[in-house]
């Protein structure tokens, strides 16, 4: 029987929800009998691959190159699934929201004010988006799955669900924050 | 006391309650779950948060179940798709309504907003969040009033006025711009009329008052005692 | 010149790419670590309750949140003018230990484990812990149960592995330790004890293998920074901070944490959301320094505790006047901690005081400022903020552990493209050298994306005129 | 009325109260309009629940809601405090801030709107730098927004210190505004 | 005063009005004054003692005809004489040429006869007639022998049948039958109870009441004794907006000559009933005008809405039972008093009875003042009386039914006004607003419109009205920049839906009906916007088009 293609992916978040997962503990084992882990921070392939069946992807939309990403993600995905509370919400990384300019005044606190030395914004980098936006809010998501993280049997109840053909429900099962 | 007397149908079981009984009251004294968030027992019913709204043969229009008295041969839906689609909706909404962040919320695990979306399955709001930012009123010595997670069901109003007797607080403007204000929006530490007595943060079903430094889980007593309750009902 | 794009880095915990740019005559010229996401806690945390800051500052990283929470709870704890009751530290401690177990678990068998074992050229689809449970299934679970046992700890304290905000709290912990549970994690101490043995054992036996990757990964002189106990002892939750030189003097100690500011200076680059801390009193970009656990070994001559000891002793051959160069053994001081926090864990669990019930002080008193200091498994984690008088933040600034080493990351991968990288074609094995040795640093780009973020790679080629001559995405 | 509200408070407190603009409270009262609110009161016989008429009353003789007399009217009626300023803005009718010298009102009625009144309005907003609901930076006039002033059949309307203009267009009215200034 | 009183009042101003050949009756009410009413009646008081004529001709105010869009107007008796546009300076010549010569001025006539003649005019019939701050005069046009005939030949519970006969509904927007609803006060037990006139018209365009207030107060007080006298009640409020300044003084005076003459207070016309009416000021709050609002506003609170039941019939002001009537609907009361209710009855159509004011405005020629019989159509409203749309503009929908009325496409024009079909057709009687639109408004716009004015509006009390309506604005928003998706289409549907059904009151519970009827009747153009990024009517600045890629 040919592995179901997992993929994880890491936008703006801490990587708890990662962390969850592999919180999995000897379940791993288990899974890597019936998933073939596609893409994710941990393994080494670098461009998201095409026809993947499930995509976990964690933390919010912050940055352009994260848009861009997550739109390709989702045309080369067949299950989105938006992965703990900052995909789900914002989360956090979408307090920034809360101030009028949010961009100017998070760089300018971190970038200028705090530094000693060649205060400056960077610029070579990703541009930030006016506000942090949960997954939904820019792409389809098929699958939500919140929690701060989720937690590693909830993660592992929803993939199984998943694997053996049926919709997880999360009703009474899951938990913000 | 009276006896209970009338003869009603619940989610097609028959039931008996006092006259003076809520539709509430009689579904919860028969075990029939239905959820509330603005009604706390032994306070004004309000009926602001509508989680608590049933379908009454007869009545083209939702009920809130706090605040209808039963009457005899009522048929009462308390579960249906339709319901449970609205209170789904409704949850979205004061989720939305805004910044519900219970990471980092002293509430998270005793929260009943987020218990409620826990058990209705509201996984994620399908309108967009609102990221309007409130000052933390955190001037009082014991209690801190954070509007960013209020929700409005004014239980802290109620049983201020109510059992407290004071009043310190009151909801100031109206509509979508409605927050909740002490005094003549007074910092808390200047409430000339606040005692202080910490009812507001006992009851509140977020973590919008609670006693600083300690997270719900340690302080919240959401029910008022049954002795209370009983003395507000005569 | 040319340049080369690694985009992005795999096998770390965030979000970065690399740029090698090279010469007219195709030699490496420099290498720059670019961290590219950006969250901004330093900002939003403003106007919050400085009490909801251990919390708040613990979803930095979901790895080493109970460092976050730790530094951010010492912050508070001076902000709240407390004395955190002795058996609230003890239990603070004992969370800390569960948390470097864990992370240098995650590391080691989950993250870099696989270079060392199935080889730095070896097929890029497999070479993971997947690939690893696969062909060293042994190995893989036993890497997983170490990491579980420091996991475990966590758990058991707090009720949560990850993110145990409501645990840990100005003025102590939330509950203390339950005697059932005390023992339930004593009980499995002796199984994880003999785990980060073999595995060191197996880790000397080899290393005669790596000498290569010991001589080009980032070996060179720098200054090391980190916590010592007053005793002078490894420490990872108090004490004061030691300043090492590359020769191995010390050039200043007992430094007040509290007074950081005075001692190390922050710098912005444009290419990356990851700040340049530096030594001040050297100065920028000459101020570099490494924390972390290679650093932390070389600021101290002694754990303090036996088996830990022993290690070290041997580990110090590595280098000379007691100091170890190489950022490739950062793994070896890695798993030294290790086995050093087991042996703590142990040590304190045996001790009846660790069921203390008086776990947590409690203050309404404000102070306006306060500056917590612990050792993240990845090096000296610094939390600062300034409150207003009702205790509202009014500012706040973080210097994150893997930051600390920024200035030594580009130094590393440029030792290592420049050793690596030449011509104009490029193979993944190259390529992967490059991260590994940023993977040997640990960098937790979670963390340092408070200021960054995500690391999967590609490695652009150009010619000086700009032009890419050749790419590789590592698939 | 001459208890000092904040009598007995925690040190913090004096501090908010001398930022605080009802400090002042206790030296008012010998204010001749407070006197004239205090007839209109008793005319009512204290009845509480006359208190919209005496807000009425207090903003006809004030132009506007100053903190002070919400206290005042709230101690003389018995009513807490919070409830007289729950009441206070949740009409749109009081004001709680000092209008500016020139009240210009918009009527953003269903047929105002069909008509355009919205482009007026935000000509207006533009040219003299103010928001609606708000007053300019030098206190000179006011932009409020009013839904429906019942003239429909001769929309737009706008209301320029009384002054009523009918069938308004962007010239008529920042002409007349210019005028004013 | 004594019954028989009324009748010599009556008399005497009959004789009075006789003296004088011609009567000039200028319009002051609001429509009129901003554009120069009160300086013209001046104007003509002085032309005619100029002319000398002060023995010949009465000059009068009177209050609204309907045609504000031509305001100031003048009326001149006998014939009825309707001059439109009337400048001071034109006021001499006027009574030089009409009254002098006897020559009617073409140029100033009112010409559009169709406005008039479709209308039935019962509730605004003194419109136009009478000097509304004079009660005598009230009383010379039959006034106040309807209470008289009430107080000492009727029982309460032969007028609850009259009123019940006639199918008389409320006039404020449900259309509840109104005997019934005195039925359930007059049945309470409990004491004292309250009669509450709901004249708190807040819907923008909508100004039906306010005219009837400025044009005829004492229909408004006299119908609310009466029902007083139905239901038991000792004490009235009319509960009136507060941006309404000449309505409210005209109220104030006609209670004060009321009161004068013994038609309220104690021993109403030496009878044993005593009724007491007291004005009550709103503040600028559209939700007081709902039914238990109105209730909390009264007693001086935040007017927000109590659950029901308790209905105020049992359990209102104080918590006392009280009768709360558009005023609208009390100013019928008097007419089926006098004629019974089996007459009223024969009015509109079997199941609506009576007639219906409407403010007729928008994107149309005759905007205006207008009552109609019930069972009219739209198109007779609409082409007829309102004359349809401005020359060069096409027709696009009619809202009927105030902010939170439907919108309506010309397909359903031939619907007739009566509160069933509105209802079925997704729009509302309500207060009796209808705004017709062109081709030049955007629909999405339009329902943006009314949302922002219901979520301005909105109490704040209940969750899906306060949470739900600015979510519902900011879809219309996001459709209206181009950034909308036919998903939002559905969230938009189903937050409507939600509103509709599970808010607290009726402005909730209404406000989504422009939204659903504009998605029901109009929804190519909200695909337009979304898929092709185009705004119809050209007026949405839609800024960009996302690709969405399939």
């Amino acid at each position: 029987m040919a592995k179901v293609k997992v993929a994880t992916v890491w936008l703006s978040g801490c990587s708890g929800c990662h962390m969850s997962f592999l919180d999995q503990d000897e379940k791993i084992i288990e899974l890597a009998e019936k998933i073939e882990l596609v893409y994710s921070p941990i393994v080494d392939i670098k461009d998201f691959p095409e026809n993947v069946d499930i995509t976990f992807v964690e933390g919010a939309v912050a940055n352009e190159e994260q848009l861009h990403q997550l739109k390709t993600i989702r045309e080369r995905t067949k299950l989105l699934i938006a992965f703990g509370d900052c995909a789900v919400t914002g989360n956090v990384v979408a307090l920034r929201n809360m101030f009028q300019d949010s961009v100017k005044e998070v760089l300018e606190r971190a970038y200028v004010e705090n530094v000693d030395h060649s205060k400056q914004y960077p610029t070579q980098v990703p541009k930030l988006l006016e506000n942090a936006h949960p997954l939904h809010e820019v792409v389809k998501v098929d699958f939500y799955l919140p929690g701060c993280p989720p937690s590693a049997e909830l993660i592992n109840y929803v993939l199984n669900e998943i694997l053996d053909g049926r919709k997880p429900s999360l009703e009474g099962r899951f938990k913000f924050g | 006391m009276s006896e209970r007397t009338v003869k009603l149908v619940i989610d097609g079981r028959e039931v008996f309650a006092k006259p003076t009984d809520t539709i509430l009251k009689a579904a919860k004294d028969n075990g029939i779950y239905i959820p509330t968030l603005c009604y706390l027992e032994g306070l004004t019913a309000y009926g602001g948060c509508r989680l608590c709204v049933v379908e009454v043969k007869g009545n083209p229009k939702l009920m809130t179940s706090c605040t209808t008295p039963v009457s005899n041969n009522m048929e009462v839906i308390t579960n249906s798709p339709r319901l449970n689609k609205y209170r789904k909706q409704i949850i979205e909404l004061l989720l939305a309504e805004r910044t519900h962040t219970c990471s980092v919320c002293v509430a998270n695990g005793s929260c009943e907003l987020q218990e409620l979306a826990t058990r209705f399955g509201v996984d994620h709001t399908s309108v967009s969040r609102n990221w309007k930012r409130f000052e933390i009123d955190m001037t009082h010595e014991r209690f801190v009033l954070d509007h960013n997670r209020c929700i409005l069901c004014t239980r802290c109003i109620r049983v201020c006025d109510e059992i407290e007797g004071v009043h310190v607080l009151d909801v100031k403007r109206r509509g979508k711009d409605s927050s909740i204000v002490i005094d003549l929006d007074e910092p808390w530490a200047a409430s000339y009329s606040c005692t202080s007595c910490g009812k507001c943060s006992a009851v509140c079903p977020v973590g919008a008052i609670y006693v600083k430094l300690k997270p719900l889980s340690e302080t919240k007593k959401k029910e008022l005692p049954e002795f209370v309750v009983e003395r507000r009902r005569r | 010149m040319k340049e080369v794009v690694i985009d992005p880095v795999t096998r770390i915990e965030g979000h970065a790419k690399v740029t090698i740019f090279l010469d007219e005559d195709d030699t490496v010229k420099e290498a720059r670590f670019h961290v590219t996401d950006f969250r901004g806690f330093e900002k939003f945390c403003e106007g919050r309750p400085y009490y909801e800051m251990p919390s708040l500052t613990a979803r930095t990283c979901g790895i080493c949140p109970v460092s976050h929470l730790l530094a951010s709870a010492k912050a508070c704890d001076q902000i709240a003018s407390v004395e955190v009751p002795e058996g609230g530290e003890r239990l603070r401690r004992l969370m800390h230990f569960g948390q470097i177990i864990q992370s240098h678990a995650l590391n080691f068998f989950y993250l870099s484990s696989p270079d060392l074992l199935l080889g730095m050229d070896s097929e890029p689809s497999k070479r993971n812990i997947f690939g690893l449970i696969k062909e060293h299934p042994e190995f893989a679970r036993r890497g997983i149960m170490l990491r579980k046992f420091g996991q475990q700890i966590i758990e058991r304290l707090s009720g949560k592995r990850i993110h145990s905000g409501e645990w840990i709290v100005p003025g102590g912990v939330r509950t203390p330790l339950t005697k059932e549970k005390c023992e339930m994690i004593l009980n499995e101490t002796p199984e994880a004890l003999k785990m980060i043995q073999k595995t060191l054992d197996e880790f000397k036996n080899r290393i005669d293998k790596f000498r290569e990757e010991i001589e080009n990964f980032g070996n060179f002189p720098t200054y090391y920074l980190g916590l010592v106990s007053k005793d002078g002892l490894l420490e990872h939750y108090d004490g004061f901070i030691r300043v090492v030189g590359p020769k191995g003097e010390i050039v200043a100690d007992k430094l007040d944490p509290k007074k950081y500011f005075e001692y190390i200076g922050e710098a912005v680059e444009p290419w990356s959301y990851m700040k340049f801390p530096y030594y001040k009193p050297v100065g920028y970009p000459m101020g570099v320094y490494r924390v972390g656990p290679l650093a932390r070994l070389n600021i101290v001559t002694k754990c303090g505790t036996p088996y830990a000891d022993k290690e070290l002793r041997e580990y110090k051959k590595f280098g000379e006047n007691g100091v170890v160069e190489s950022t490739f053994l950062y793994h070896y001081a890695r798993l030294i901690e290790i086995l050093y926090s087991i042996e703590k864990v142990k040590e304190m669990l045996e001790d009846q005081k660790v069921l203390d019930e008086n776990v947590q002080a409690k203050s309404y008193t404000c102070r306006s400022e306060g500056i917590g200091v612990a050792e993240a498994p990845r090096g000296t984690l610094i939390h600062h903020y300034k409150v207003d008088r009702d205790g509202k933040i009014t500012w706040a600034n973080m210097i994150i552990a893997t930051e600390n080493n920024n200035l030594a990351y580009n130094m590393a991968i440029t030792q290592v493209a420049k050793k690596y990288v030449r011509g104009k074609r490029l193979t993944e094995g190259i390529l992967n050298r490059v991260e590994a040795v940023i993977r040997a640093f640990d960098p937790c780009l979670s963390c340092a994306t408070h200021a960054w973020g995500e690391m999967p790679l590609t490695i652009h080629l150009y010619d000086h005129r700009g032009r890419e001559v050749d790419r590789l995405i590592q698939d | 009325m001459t208890k000092n509200i904040y009598s007995n408070r925690l040190p913090v407190v004096q501090q908010l109260r001398e930022a605080n603009e009802l400090s002042e409270y206790p030296k008012t009262v010998s204010d001749k309009r407070i006197i004239l609110i205090d007839k209109t009161i008793a005319a009512y016989g204290y009845r509480r629940d006359a208190l919209l008429e005496k807000l009425h009353v207090a903003q006809n003789i004030y132009g506007y809601l100053e903190k002070k007399i919400l206290l005042h009217i709230s101690e003389k009626l018995k009513i807490p405090p919070s409830q007289v300023y729950g009441v206070a803005t949740f009409y749109n009718y009081f004001k709680l801030k000092k209008p500016g010298s020139h009240a210009i009102t918009f009527c953003l009625g269903t047929a105002c709107y069909v008509k355009g009144a919205e482009e007026i309005l935000s000509a207006v907003e533009r040219e003299f730098n103010v928001k609606r609901g708000e007053t300019s930076a030098d206190g000179k006039i006011s932009i409020f927004v009013t839904r429906c002033v019942g003239a429909c059949a001769m929309a737009p309307n706008v209301i320029i210190d009384d002054e009523m203009i009918g069938k308004a267009t962007k010239e008529t009215v920042l002409d007349k505004i210019r005028s004013l200034l | 005063m004594k019954p028989e009183e009324i009748q010599k009042i009556a008399e005497i101003e009959h004789d009075m009005r006789m003296a004088y050949k011609y009567r000039i009756k200028v319009c002051c009410s609001s429509g009129c004054i901003p554009f120069g009413a009160q300086k013209l009646l001046k104007a003509f008081e002085d032309a005619v003692k100029e002319l000398g004529l002060q023995n010949v001709c009465k000059v009068a105010r009177t209050g609204c005809v309907g045609t504000c869009s031509v305001a100031p107007v003048v009326l001149i008796d006998p014939g009825n004489h309707l001059y439109q546009n009337v400048k001071p300076e034109d006021a001499k010549r006027i009574v030089q040429e009409h009254v002098v010569n006897g020559r009617i001025l073409e140029e100033f006539v009112y010409k559009n006869e169709a406005y008039f003649s479709k209308q039935y005019r019962l509730v605004l019939r003194n419109a136009g007639k009478i000097d509304p701050l004079r009660i005598e005069d009230y009383i010379s046009v039959g006034g106040y022998s309807a209470l008289a005939k009430a107080l000492t030949q009727m029982t309460p519970e032969q007028v609850i049948y009259e009123v019940t006969v006639s199918g008389l509904r409320g006039r404020g927007g449900a259309g509840f039958p109104t005997g019934q609803k005195w039925n359930f006060v007059a049945k309470s037990t409990a004491k004292p109870k309250y009669v509450v006139a709901n004249l708190d018209e807040g819907d923008p365009g909508v100004f039906a009441n306010r005219t009837l207030a400025e044009a005829d107060p004492h229909a408004i007080i006299e119908g609310m004794t009466i029902a007083a006298y139905a239901v038991g009640a000792e004490k009235g409020y009319i509960y009136i907006r507060s941006e309404y300044p000449l309505a409210i003084q005209t109220l104030k005076k006609a209670i004060e000559q009321a009161k004068s003459y013994g038609l309220i207070g104690d021993n109403i016309l030496g009878s044993t009933f005593n009724f007491d009416i007291e004005l009550r000021l709103g503040a600028g709050a559209f939700v007081a005008g709902e039914e238990t609002a109105i209730l909390s506003s009264i007693e001086g609170l935040r007017a927000t809405p109590r659950p029901r039941p308790p209905y105020p019939a049992v359990s209102g002001l104080w918590g006392k039972p009280t009768l709360i009537n558009n005023v609208e609907t009390l100013a019928n009361v008097p007419l089926i008093i006098l004629n019974g209710g089996a007459w009223f009855s024969k009015i509109g159509t079997p199941k609506c009875t009576g007639t219906k004011c409407f403010s007729l405005t928008g994107k149309v020629r005759n905007p205006g003042l207008i009552e109609v019989p019930m069972g009219i159509t739209l198109k007779e409203v609409v082409y007829e009386i309102g004359g349809g749309v401005p020359e060069g503009r096409k027709f696009k929908a009619v809202l009927v039914g105030g902010p939170s009325g439907g919108c309506l496409p010309e397909s359903m024009l031939s619907l007739p006004i009566d509160y069933e079909s509105l209802t079925q057709a997704g729009a509302i009687m309500g207060s009796g607003g209808i705004v017709v639109i062109d081709d030049e408004s955007c629909i999405v716009d339009t329902a943006r419109f009314f949302i922002d004015f219901c979520m301005d509006e909105s109490c704040g009390k209940c969750v899906p009205c306060r949470a739900g309506l600015p979510k519902v604005r900011e879809i219309l928003d996001k459709i209206m920049v181009g950034e909308g998706t036919e998903e939002d289409l559905k969230v938009l549907e189903e937050l409507s839906y939600l509103i509709k059904d599970a808010s607290l009151c009726g402005l909730g519970q209404t406000a989504p009906n422009p939204v659903l009827t504009t998605l029901n009747y109009f929804k190519k153009e909200y695909l337009s916007h979304i898929l092709d990024g185009k705004c119809p009517a050209g007026k949405c600045n839609i800024k960009r088009m996302e690709v969405v890629k399939k």
